[in-house]
């Protein structure tokens, strides 16, 4: 299919979708509901299908430029590559997914059905954009439908959350707004003034900003990526958010919203401030080994079972930024050192994020199916489910194994390419966020141990507590058996996003060489 | 021949004065006409004045003339105002008509 | 190929328990609970594997000529000396190689090298270390290839960095790969008979109590008991099959899980999920340390395979670990003259991009180090050896396959595996490590009075021994011992199991005496696993090396004897030989006081002792067949079969010794105390074994009036040195502390900073809002107000006066004159 | 112009001009309205003398006839129609009487600097403008060519530009006067209104 379509299909076909459910009677639910399920598989399917076209070899997949706004410079422009690829296919398995864990809403379907549709159309556009003013459209029209389906259909405290959601990534938002006028004005306001893939090559060249200039505009966009990463200390949003929302939309905030931070960082901070990244590359690192270990320590100590997964969200998350910040240039020459070691930590990061996606989307689900049977989430009151409910039981523990980064699961391979990729940065950083897996190890276990084994269960709503049924077994299921192929056979993973995310870091380390020649040049005239 | 343009001036102001004192002291509204009548007379004399001593000549006479014809509109209205005004008010006291105060 | 034949021998006992695994774990989801079908099938998996990897080790000892064995007929001298020329000649082979592949290859087979490094899973290359790969012929049967290795699957590139599954396949693997598919199949097939009264679809358990008082009554859970050993079999078999060390740590990791699973299999009972956590937690801390060795290695090796990569035409690409460590002839590790650190990749420095790179010292006793670290968890060594014992709470054959026989002792093997990289600091702190450990766990194992209890500690100890026989360069003394304590070990489990199922399940050895008498064949075959375990012996008819005696006394003697080799080359590590000649002592005293109290004497439980009855012939076969490896698996001690297979493929280097700031004997010291130590070793056991029975055996002695008196270190004993409490309050409790801190810091803190901000933020707006209402507005209103009031004040002005108007404009015109004639005078 | 003719036009514009001023007084001062229109004849008329010797003759003439004529005769009918006597007084306050006095003054004086302060324009060599191409007072003939859109005086010097007069002022001035008397007629008309709703506005 033109990749134009295909691309333009992906991002407009759940609104389409969104928009014909208007046609459905108020009051079958059930119809609607089966639509919203078809259109998010529709989704997925073709971006599998984008997947079987894309040639990792090839580079990047550009659908043709449309005009939008061409008077500021601004265009549709849509585009896939290694990196983004994976984000999309992610994005469509576990929309479909969570629609799918969607029939326990049984409150203003078609809104709720609505928005979700939205809420998928904004992620896909943010994957897919390539225009900046255009990935910055996305990321605030994926953030209104979110402020609702919290705010509206989630738990006791749900305006409380939404509103700390919202303002938070509203006030990362503007940061980046912040940063992308820079670039605007930068680039002198071009044809290209919005173009990532542009900006990104005279980034490398050098001839975009000023290494000073360069910080300024890597902070702002930092400060609004890490946000919604979560980073330590601007993650406290999330508990909340996790915690109120209804479990199909934690499955898409811990599934794919959070991984927008890091695409953030991956696809614009880095190759469009090369010089800016290296430069906070230290404080990058140090900020996720502390969200790892911090992240651990309090979900540790949570008793709240949603409010733990997110916790762990937060640690796991900090292996991305960890991943993804391990970059040491030789600071003479500006030399990037170790570069196969960066990549490692590169590529770990980013399976990192599409592992996460898989067993935090399915931990989240877990607490979900339960929740829904017994209606509360106190781990002290759970115990003995997997004895009433075994296949369930069974099912989250792997799914918690897979968070708890077991071999054979997806977290592992994430965690641990992630972690042995640091030494060559920083060995006292190294081993700090190595300590992660044994508190990892701890909450995940004590959490299981609450509430999966033991004599009995603790909790009301014993009656209710009836094993899981054929769609919640089936959507466990795929993530399940995703979690293990990408456990066991990375590669399928790593072979499409290797040569993408090679190119970035080369031109990112050509870029961040080109800054400290500059710098070394103004040095030697001032010295003149 | 300036003393004469002088004398002249300085009789208009005089009748301009004595004009405007009448308007503002005479309640009586034939008073305040007459008073009115005075000024325009100043003025006309100013105008005949200016016509014989300075390079205004003819004008200054037109304006004169139109002067005299308009006060002598002005005269027939006003005193159709007063005629109507003592009609309402059995009055001529010009400070009866005092219904426009704020 | 001889390589590929035994990769896919032995990767079908691999695979095989996962399939097992696959289908067993959904057997209880179609099949009855009261089906054993499960257990058939994971007896036949494993059952499977065992043949394959015996017939493997049947194909690697045709490939080797049977070399290994062949020596024992040589005089013990001939042996080492043959051994060290064989080695040399590997060494030698090596370079042969090398320079072999080069004469031999043009430069197009140069290019192919290039470009076959990255190798597809279907391609796979089987990698002999020999050049021409002609194994089978007889002539060069004793410079024939012993490991194989190669690639299974690539995860991952990156740039020159690859990771990937590899195998790696010496004798040591193979001999593994045999003892542990054998062992398990023996277990599996007494778990048949263990685990019966799990085929029901009410089981209740006695140990597990509803709030109400009442037992768990659940359904039995027999097929996922042998899903659960078929995947541990698959995790055991893939760590000893892996062929780089991130794949150990893949499957360490996993048969930490299956450990577990498998401690927690009765997961109502609290104490069980409880000492689950503990030993998964514990491995995690000792994978935290595995973890950091992994990171030093990657950071400055590049590669974390065992052996070397070669391309199609056998030519070498890249070395491997082992290969990358440059050792002098003595064994020394080299510094290079310049940097002052090692050299990497200077033993065969096929990639010349390596050859420049260096790693420090100190970071190599770091590496070394933190994947020892992942064996002292591993191994419940000291000080991370208090989850072994609570694993107990798993169902006793898990506690002989798991507990004992095979993963606590992947710590031992990965020890020995990862021999080459270990500096002579490392070995010393293994050795010292090792005898912390044997005489900590001994002294506990003494008071303990748990079946179960007590073998854990015997095992923690001969564990301890392993390490301590690694640590003084008794590389295969100590693999020797792990061999045969697996099988002597898994004997007494099984048979201290078939007790407790005979007893229903009652552990407590007060309870118990005199069973002999009830089960007869449980008693006889514990008896040789005790024996075995003692260390005891007769000296033998040719001479005091050689002496008639089951298989612990050849290994434990062969670990005393490094020991005391290397206290004579060291004498300021002098406990080294004087602990474990102790313990060894101890061990002889608690293992016949555990047989004395419970299958001697008379009855201390009439209800027990009633009840109990001999175990069906499903248990008791498979003690048998253990009983008869546990006896004679070691025959003919360093000189036979056994411990030649082993050793086979050992580290070139380790036959020499190396002498140092830490003297490592070599084989020719170790045998010549080897006599000394062997009779030192044997009177410690005999005195140990005499005790025992003044005590338990006879009742000459009240043991309890002893207990009594010393009842202070009785009670330190029991309470195991007190390191679950000292471990509680340093470790854990501040775990949760700062656990509990962090969250209320998250809440308090972070939110109140942001609540606070709100505040503020509402704060502001409301004296915005007052600020907007009083003074905007309000000025706003004053302004019309003044306006109005100032057209009221004015209105008055306005009198309708025509005359005042006339007046006003008159005083008007004075004033403006005036005004114009004060500013412009003039 | 000669010297007699300039001394007998001093002494006569001396005579008229202190007639006029007085006369003005005297309308301030009177008390009654008749006699307010009495001085005020005086005054105007006087007036018109001035004009003469101004060499204004036409508007001389109309001021005597338009207003001695015409408009005080207006007035004295308004004081016959509007007084149930003649003799009407109706007085001020003194206090408005002085303060009127007292502004009078002071408004003089203005006016009296102000003319000292003008330095006025020399006055036209020869032939004064009015007097060109007529004889001297005789402005009847230009002002009415004037008003005819003709201008003598100015057209006969330049000689090329026609057309300065006043004719469309002169017709404004026409319709403005005929609307005036309509409306006067209009206003004056009789119509003897009940007094309510003048006691109405009263209040």
């Amino acid at each position: 299919m033109n990749p134009f379509l295909l691309l333009s299909l992906l991002i407009f076909l759940p609104l389409i979708g969104a928009l014909l459910l208007l046609i459905f009677d108020e009051k079958n639910t059930e119809a609607m509901r089966f639509w919203s399920l078809g259109v998010t598989l529709v989704t997925f399917i073709m971006s599998v299908v984008l997947w079987g076209q894309y040639d990792p070899a090839q580079g990047m997949l550009l659908a043709d430029v449309a005009d939008w706004v061409p008077s500021w410079n601004v265009y549709y422009r849509l585009g896939v590559d290694g990196i983004s690829l994976p984000l999309v296919v992610l994005t469509g398995l576990v929309s479909s997914l969570a629609m799918a864990a969607s029939w326990s809403i049984t409150k203003h379907v078609r809104g709720y059905l609505i928005l979700f549709l939205m809420l998928e159309a904004g992620m896909m556009g943010v994957f897919l954009s390539l225009d900046f003013f255009l990935f910055y459209v996305f990321w605030e029209v994926m953030l209104l439908p979110m402020y609702f389906l919290i705010g509206v259909w989630g738990g006791p405290r749900r305006e409380y959350a939404a509103i700390k959601f919202f303002l938070y990534t509203l006030a990362g938002s503007v940061l980046m707004l912040i940063a992308m006028l820079m670039f605007y004005f930068v680039s002198g306001g071009t044809e290209d003034s919005f173009n990532l893939v542009a900006l990104a090559q005279r980034a490398s060249e050098g001839t975009l900003m000023s290494p000073s200039m360069q910080i300024t505009a890597f902070i702002l966009l930092f400060i609004g990526f890490a946000i919604k990463l979560p980073a330590f200390p601007v993650h406290t949003w999330l508990p909340d958010a996790h915690v109120e929302a209804p479990t199909p939309i934690s499955m898409i905030l811990a599934g794919v919203l959070l991984k927008m931070g890091g695409y953030g960082i991956i696809r614009i901070a880095f190759p469009l401030c090369p010089y800016g990244a290296q430069y906070c590359a230290w404080a990058m690192v140090a900020i996720g080994v502390f969200s790892i270990i911090y992240g651990a320590f309090a979900a540790l100590a949570q008793t709240d079972f949603k409010r733990l997964v997110a916790y762990s969200s937060v640690s796991h998350m900090g292996y991305v930024l960890l991943g993804l910040a391990i970059w040491k240039i030789n600071e003479t020459t500006g030399e990037t050192l170790n570069s196969d070691y960066w990549q490692m930590g590169l590529n770990g990061a980013m399976f990192q994020m599409i592992a996460h996606g898989v067993s935090s989307t399915g931990m989240f689900f877990m607490v979900g199916v339960i929740y829904d049977r017994v209606h509360h989430r106190d781990l002290n009151k759970f115990g003995g489910l997997m004895g009433l409910m075994p296949l369930y039981s069974g099912m989250a523990a792997g799914l918690f194994f897979a968070g708890l980064g077991l071999p054979g699961l997806c977290g592992f391979i994430g965690e641990v390419f992630v972690v042995i990729s640091t030494w060559s940065f920083s060995p006292p950083l190294a081993i700090l966020a190595a300590s992660g897996v044994i508190l990892t190890a701890g909450y995940i276990l004590w959490a299981l141990q609450r509430v999966y084994l033991g004599a009995e269960y603790r909790g009301p709503h014993a009656e209710d507590i009836t094993p899981s049924n054929g769609r919640e077994n089936a959507v466990a299921a795929i993530l399940m058996v995703l979690a293990v192929v990408l456990g066991v056979y990375p590669a399928v993973l790593f072979d499409v996003m290797e040569p993408s995310i090679r190119a970035m870091a080369e031109a990112s380390a050509e870029g961040c060489q080109n800054a400290i020649f500059q710098l070394d040049q103004l040095q030697a005239s001032i010295q003149r | 021949m300036i003393a004469g343009l002088q004398a002249y001036l300085l009789v208009g102001a005089v009748l301009f004065v004595c004009g405007v004192i009448c308007m503002a002291t005479k309640r009586n509204g034939i008073g305040v006409l007459m008073g009115v009548e005075l000024v325009l007379n100043g003025a006309n004399v100013n105008f005949i004045a200016f016509s014989k001593y300075t390079a205004l000549g003819l004008d200054a006479q037109i304006f004169a003339l139109f002067v005299i014809v308009l006060a002598a509109a002005e005269a027939a209205v006003a005193l159709a105002i007063a005629l109507n005004f003592y009609n309402n008010h059995l009055t001529i006291d010009v400070d009866k008509a005092n219904r426009l105060k704020g | 190929m001889t390589g590929e034949t035994l990769r896919n021998l032995l990767m079908t006992a691999w695979l095989l328990p996962l399939l097992g695994f696959a289908i067993e774990i959904f057997g209880g989801f179609w099949g009855s609970r009261k089906s054993r079908v499960a257990a058939w099938l994971a007896v036949a998996c494993i059952a499977t594997g065992f043949l394959c990897s015996a017939s493997a080790l049947v194909v690697w000892g045709n490939a080797t000529g049977w070399r290994v064995i062949a020596h024992d007929e040589h005089h013990g001298d001939e042996h080492h000396g043959d051994e060290h020329h064989g080695d040399e000649h590997h060494g030698d082979e090596h370079h042969a190689a090398d320079s072999d592949a080069h004469a031999a290859v043009n430069m197009k087979s140069r290019n192919d090298q290039a470009t076959t490094i990255g190798m597809e899973p279907g391609n796979w290359v089987t990698t002999s270390v020999s050049a021409d790969g002609n194994v089978a012929d007889a002539d060069h049967s004793h410079d024939a290839p012993t490991v194989y290795s190669g690639t299974l699957y690539r995860l991952a590139t990156f740039g020159g960095l690859e990771l990937t599954l590899d195998y790696y396949i010496d004798s040591l693997t193979l001999v593994m790969f045999t003892m542990v598919t054998f062992i398990a199949t023996c277990i599996h097939l007494f778990a048949i008979g263990y685990m019966s009264d799990e085929l029901t679809d009410e089981y209740v358990d006695h140990f597990a109590h509803l709030s109400d008082g009442h037992h768990v009554h659940r359904p039995g859970r027999f097929y996922r008991f042998f899903a659960f050993l078929s995947l541990f079999c698959f995790s055991m078999l893939g760590l000893v099959l892996a062929g780089n060390i991130f794949q150990v740590f893949i499957f360490w990791e996993l048969v930490g899980i299956c450990s577990f699973l498998l401690i927690g299999f009765y997961t109502e009972r609290k104490s069980a999920s409880d000492a689950a956590n503990k030993a998964f937690i514990m491995n995690r801390v000792g994978d935290f340390g595995f973890l950091i060795g992994l990171m030093v290695l990657w950071t400055f090796f590049g590669t974390f395979k065992f052996g070397e990569t070669t391309d199609l035409s056998g030519h070498v690409v890249e070395a491997g670990l082992f290969q990358m460590l440059p050792r002098s002839e003595g064994g020394d590790i080299l510094l290079d003259e310049v940097s002052g650190e090692v050299l990497i990749g200077s033993m065969t420095a096929p990639n010349p991009e390596n050859s420049s790179r260096t790693i420090p010292y100190s970071l190599l006793i770091v590496a070394g180090l933190g994947v020892f670290a992942g064996c002292i968890g591993k191994s419940a060594q000291f000080p991370l050896q208090t989850w072994l014992p609570d694993a107990m709470e798993g169902p006793t054959p898990v506690s002989a396959l798991v507990h004992s026989a095979t993963m606590v002792a992947a710590g031992v093997y990965l020890t020995g595996r990862f021999y080459p990289m270990f500096t002579q600091e490392v070995l010393l702190t293994i050795a010292y490590v090792g005898c912390i450990t044997l005489f900590v766990a001994a002294t506990i194992a003494v008071v303990a009075t748990d079946i179960k209890k007590v073998l854990a500690y015997s095992t923690i100890s001969q564990l301890g021994y392993m390490m301590l026989g690694l640590g003084v360069f008794g590389w295969g003394a100590g693999l020797f011992h792990l061999v045969t304590h697996a099988f002597f070990k898994s004997l007494m489990f099984l048979c201290s199991g078939s007790v407790i199922h005979g007893c229903h399940h009652e552990q407590e050895m007060p309870k118990m005496g005199g069973l002999r008498h009830k089960m007869p064949i449980t008693a006889w075959t514990m008896l040789v696993g005790v024996v075995a375990i003692s260390g005891l012996a007769i000296p033998g008819l040719v001479g005091l090396s050689s002496f008639f005696a089951f298989s612990g006394f050849h290994s434990k003697d062969a670990v005393v004897a490094t020991a005391l080799a290397f206290v004579e080359a060291n004498p300021a590590h002098f406990l080294l030989f004087i602990v474990p000649l102790i313990t060894a002592g101890i061990t002889a005293f608690y293992m016949f006081r555990l047989w004395f109290y419970t299958f001697a004497g008379s009855p201390r439980d009439q209800h027990v002792y009633d009840h109990c009855h001999e175990s069906p012939a499903i248990m008791t076969l498979p003690l048998l067949a253990l009983s008869i490896f546990a006896a004679y698996c070691a025959w003919g001690g360093e000189q036979g079969p056994l411990y030649g297979l082993i050793t086979g493929d050992q580290p070139a280097y380790i036959a020499h010794g190396i002498a140092g700031s830490v003297t490592l004997p070599g084989h020719d010291a170790v045998h010549e105390v080897h006599g000394t130590a062997g009779i030192l070793a044997m009177l410690a056991a005999f005195s140990g074994t005499l005790v025992a029975w003044v005590l338990y055996g006879a009742g000459w002695i009240n043991p309890g009036e002893i207990q009594k008196q010393l009842s202070g270190v009785h009670g330190f004993l029991i309470n195991k040195w007190h390191f679950d409490e000292l471990y509680d309050s340093v470790f854990m409790r501040p775990m949760h502390i700062v656990g509990k801190f962090c969250a209320w810091f998250d809440r308090t803190i972070f939110d109140g900073i942001l609540h606070g901000a709100a505040k503020v933020t509402v704060v502001v707006s409301r004296w915005d809002r007052l600020f907007d209402e009083t003074v905007v507005d309000g000025f706003v209103n004053v302004i019309g107000r003044a306006t109005h009031s100032a057209g009221l004040s004015l209105k008055t002005i306005q009198t309708g006066n025509l005359r005042q108007y006339v007046m006003f404009i008159v005083a008007g015109v004075v004033a403006l004159f005036a005004v114009v004639l004060t500013t412009f005078p003039g | 112009m000669n010297d007699s003719n300039l001394l007998g036009g001093q002494l006569l514009f001396a005579i008229f001009a202190l007639a006029t001023c007085l006369s003005a007084v005297a309308v301030v001062v009177s008390q009654t309205v008749v006699r307010m229109a009495f001085w005020l004849v005086i005054s105007l008329g006087s007036t018109a003398a001035l004009f003469f010797l101004a060499d204004a003759d036409f508007i001389g003439a109309a001021q005597l006839i338009i207003y001695v004529g015409g408009t005080l005769i207006l007035l004295v009918f308004g004081v016959m129609l509007t007084a149930s006597s003649p003799y009407l007084k109706i007085k001020s306050s003194p206090g408005e009487t002085i303060i009127g006095g007292l502004l009078g003054l002071l408004f003089m004086f203005a006016v009296f600097s102000s003319l000292q302060g003008v330095e006025w324009p020399a006055p036209p060599t020869g032939d004064s403008a009015v007097t060109a191409g007529s004889p001297e007072g005789n402005t009847l003939r230009p002002l009415g060519l004037a008003l005819l859109g003709a201008r003598p005086d100015l057209d006969l010097h330049d000689g090329d530009t026609l057309s300065t007069g006043y004719l469309l002022p002169f017709e404004i001035v026409s319709v403005h006067l005929l609307v005036v008397l309509i409306g006067a007629a209009y206003l004056a008309r009789a119509k003897r209104k009940s007094a309510a709703p003048a006691e109405g506005l009263e209040s």
